[in-house]
């Protein structure tokens, strides 16, 4: 089975930039219901900043490619999704490490790594209706698949899939972290903007694995 | 949507220039958003920065000045900036006597106040926070992401501005600003939604015969909505859970700030005083200070919000303390 | 309509319970709707008094006080008040130094201020009137009422009120209101319409995508319609009668005034003011002092105005002379 | 031919009374389309508190009553039509004396003083899209009936009649004076506020006399 490269995880970052400016309005409209209606335009802003760095500074290696948009996440975001997102990049390119291709086994390591930050940053548990309840299903869904014998593309698409279910589910859920969090029972019946986001990221980088 | 502006996204960038055109005694970094004192870094001087997403102006930049904040650092619209031009701001102000960080409570903010002064700390300087959090809106605060920050902002950036400009230390600055806060209530209502320019649209319908009482300053949704009411009614639903929350008939000074949302017209405002100012005489409160107008804001929303802080003498003589800001001034 | 208020007929009644409440430096005649100098009369010190129908705040209310106005009347929303609370006023703030009337050019305020004038005139006193008219949105002005009475009304207020605060005679604080006004021009425009409480509906129904340009401040329509457009647009619509009908580039610095007309949020004006700023710079006007804020407010109507007045050395240190009233405070 | 009492000049002012309060809507309509939107309510504010004044002190002779009325309108009207039918009533009082009765010559010339004070604080020439629209012709309609051997109702009717259609020739006009003058051509195509008004109190005038 082919390791993921260099360029795949610098595709994924493209088709992430592509996907959420696609669905601007969709994921504004969303935290239109239960926040301040800025979620799709934050994301806009910052992965086009990503792809704009990436551009003109291309990276040397993963860890360099993941450090530095995750770092351009963070000062172009602004918003609580900055650096979230930020911190997961980061982390994820510090597990990675120095190497222009890397393996199934350790694009898990590094989805992991991303989950655990987005959680000490934001200390969200699972349920609190945040990105954390699609990112959280989603890290697992790629390492069952891993684990049973899958390569990254297949493992990928399982954690979409799993991410897109974990954003249905927070639907019914009341919100415990974040903007949403101040509605009480009235954030119940709304999808979590970052549950949303979450999928279209890991849906980016399903498509950026498969055509790889 | 019908605004002042030329593109959605250029709004905070171009405010900022008529910031710089309408006040020279200011410093504008244009490149970071920071409206910062003229006079910055002041030698000895505690620095104090706030910031967050704009929208809400005259907070903050309208703040900056002798006697009240060092710096502002303006997001985009109700967006929290990132940490790199808290930290520029951080940097610009530090007159080597340390820094305070005045962060209302939302997750964006807290999250991007605390990364950049992990980076401030990492290149030496002394940074302390306060994270405001007076909104009794809020309830259940254990299992959510606690108060929201709003009016008492407005009272600890005067309050730890005059504070910092008598010369103490960080951490006696920082303690005014908690005792501000730890202090301080706030309950605030809507009669229309904000219109974000990057939407283009309400935030959210408000029928025309419904309010929405308990909002923050972002458009997000109240604790409940309720038939339109007379303003005596409102200042009754603003004040009750204010009061039950706190004692504020102690007989200690209180300093009052009735708050417009910023669509609603002055002559609202103060007949909203009016109204509150009779409860809270009904509950032998005794307020020593009072502010009635646009201070923290929600774009053009309609609306108002009461904020009291129970204070003491010491507190009464620094509101008191001269102030020169585009939003506050008196004194000098 | 919603609007944070009781009774629409009890508005200014009710919203003046609360000026009193806020503003105890202040002296507020609940009978004849006043608001008066908490020291008047001030012995000595030629009176001013200015007035009108209320809905316009901070303008007149908001700028009583020391360097400003000795008391001022306040009508019903959008109408003049009647001869006797104007005579109240003239009489309460007469300090044997005579006595100012600063009025806005409306047939409604002229008339009756000049019936109140000759009611004090009859009883003894010296009373002399300004009648301000600086809204160069009114074309054939010799065909017609006359130019209306704006923005210029608040520099009007601020420079007669410093010079008479100066101890200067009626007749010199009366010429300084004139060289003001002569030298001051108006051009407003609105993007929504405002409410009148009594009438419960916007006056005028303005398309989503339509402005009005040339507008006063009482919801009168104004020059003409036209289709929406970028801030950058407006600012020169607003300008280009401005600077056709008087020169200001002959070097005198000039005081210009970005004002809201009560609906729009602040972080707009700042950005139209950077607009009208670039303009004003092309054209090489020195402008050398600045406010940008709600000063003379149609209600909640959305929209801006920009008053240019063309000064001299003396008008600026009257401008930057002390002065401490709710809108309108620097220097103490 | 009867004269006309005071009792009939006070029904006259409640009628007015009466007849500005229910056409309130329509009065602040009218002003709303080329003026502020409360030409409805000042008149209501300032008859109602005639109507008030009367009741609470009765008045001895038609000047007195005019007299006290024309203050009272003056001072709870404001804006422009406050000074000016307050100057109306008050020149009416003084043209006719301290009688209480007066004749049909007598009430054309008080009607006259009354126009006439109107214009000189107004300053209004016919024409102008105002008032004096209403009421010019409606003064020379009454004058015209006492010459054709008229009495007063009948006069007082002709006078309505004649004040409704000066009210009707204001719509084509551009107006010159008050508020509506700073509309321009805008002005035109919309009846004036205060020639409605006028017709109004002719009207009760009118039906006062009839009933007398
Ligand atoms: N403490 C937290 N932990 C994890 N995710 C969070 C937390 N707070 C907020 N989020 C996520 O951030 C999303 C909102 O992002 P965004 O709208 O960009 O920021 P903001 O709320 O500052 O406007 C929420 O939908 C939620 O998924
Ligand atoms: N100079 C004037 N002379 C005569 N009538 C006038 C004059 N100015 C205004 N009016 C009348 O007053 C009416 C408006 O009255 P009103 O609405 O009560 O006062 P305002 O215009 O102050 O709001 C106009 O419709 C017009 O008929
Ligand atoms: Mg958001
Ligand atoms: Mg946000
Ligand atoms: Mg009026
Ligand atoms: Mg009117």
């Amino acid at each position: 089975m082919a390791d993921v490269s260099l360029a795949q995880v610098q595709d994924w970052l493209v088709r992430a930039k592509d996907s959420v400016t696609e669905q601007r309005s969709y994921l504004t409209e969303l935290d239109s219901a239960i926040g301040d209606a800025d979620h799709g335009s934050n994301l806009t802003r910052g992965f086009g900043a990503v792809v704009d760095k990436l551009a003109s500074q291309p990276a040397a290696s993963i860890e360099a490619l993941l450090k530095a948009s995750g770092m351009t996440l963070v000062s172009t975001v602004g918003g609580a999704s900055g650096p979230l997102y930020g911190t997961m990049l980061l982390r994820m390119g510090k597990a990675v490490g120095d190497a222009d291709t890397m393996t199934a086994t350790q694009l898990g390591e590094a989805l992991r790594a991303g989950l655990e930050g987005v959680v000490a940053r934001g200390k969200a548990e699972p349920g609190d209706k945040t990105m954390v309840d699609a990112l959280g299903p989603a890290v697992e869904a790629f390492e069952k698949a891993l684990t049973s014998g899958e390569g990254a593309a297949t493992a990928a698409t399982a954690a979409a899939q799993a991410a897109a279910a974990g954003r249905d589910d927070t639907e019914p859920l009341v919100a415990r972290k974040g903007r949403a969090s101040y509605l009480g029972e009235r954030s119940a019946g709304h999808i979590d903007p970052g549950s949303a986001s979450v999928t279209l990221l890991l849906e980016a980088l399903a498509a950026a694995l498969a055509d790889g | 949507m019908k605004k002042l502006i030329n593109a959605p996204d250029d709004v905070v960038k171009e405010s900022l220039l008529g910031v710089a055109a309408a006040h020279p005694e200011l410093r504008v970094d244009h490149e970071n958003r920071l409206v910062i004192r003229g006079d910055s870094p002041v030698n000895g001087k505690v620095g104090l920065v706030s910031g967050g997403g704009s929208g809400h102006e005259p907070l903050h930049g309208g703040f900056v000045g002798v006697g009240m904040l060092d710096a502002a650092v303006c997001g985009e619209v109700f967006t929290s900036p990132s940490p790199e031009p808290i930290l520029a701001a951080t940097t610009a102000v530090d007159g080597g006597a340390g820094v305070l960080h005045i962060v209302k409570n939302y997750t964006g903010d807290v999250l991007n106040f605390e990364m950049a002064a992990e980076l401030a700390a990492d290149s030496g300087a002394q940074v302390e926070a306060i994270v405001t959090n007076d909104d009794v809106a809020v309830q259940d605060s254990l299992y959510t992401a606690g108060r929201r920050g709003v009016g008492v902002t407005v009272i600890v950036e005067k309050l730890a501005g005059a504070a910092a400009e008598e010369g103490r230390n960080l951490a006696a600055v920082k303690e005014v600003a908690e005792r501000v806060n730890g202090n301080g209530r706030t309950m605030g209502m809507a009669l229309t939604s904000c219109v974000v320019p990057a939407a283009g649209k309400p935030t959210f319908d408000l029928p025309e015969d419904q309010m929405e009482i308990g909002i923050g300053i972002h458009g997000e949704p109240g604790r409940y909505r309720r038939d339109f009411a007379p303003a005596s009614d409102i200042a009754e639903q603003l004040l009750e859970p204010v009061l039950s929350d706190m004692s504020f008939d102690s007989g200690d000074p209180v300093i009052a700030l009735c708050n417009g949302m910023g669509g609603t017209p002055l002559i609202e405002l103060y007949l909203m005083y009016g109204e509150l100012k009779k409860i809270l005489d009904g509950h032998h409160v005794t307020v020593a200070r009072t502010l009635v107008g646009n201070y923290i804001t929600s774009l053009e929303m309609a609306g108002c919000s009461i904020t009291l802080v129970k204070a003491d003498d010491e507190m009464i003589r620094l509101w008191d303390a001269p102030v020169s800001t585009p939003g506050l001034r008196w004194g000098m």
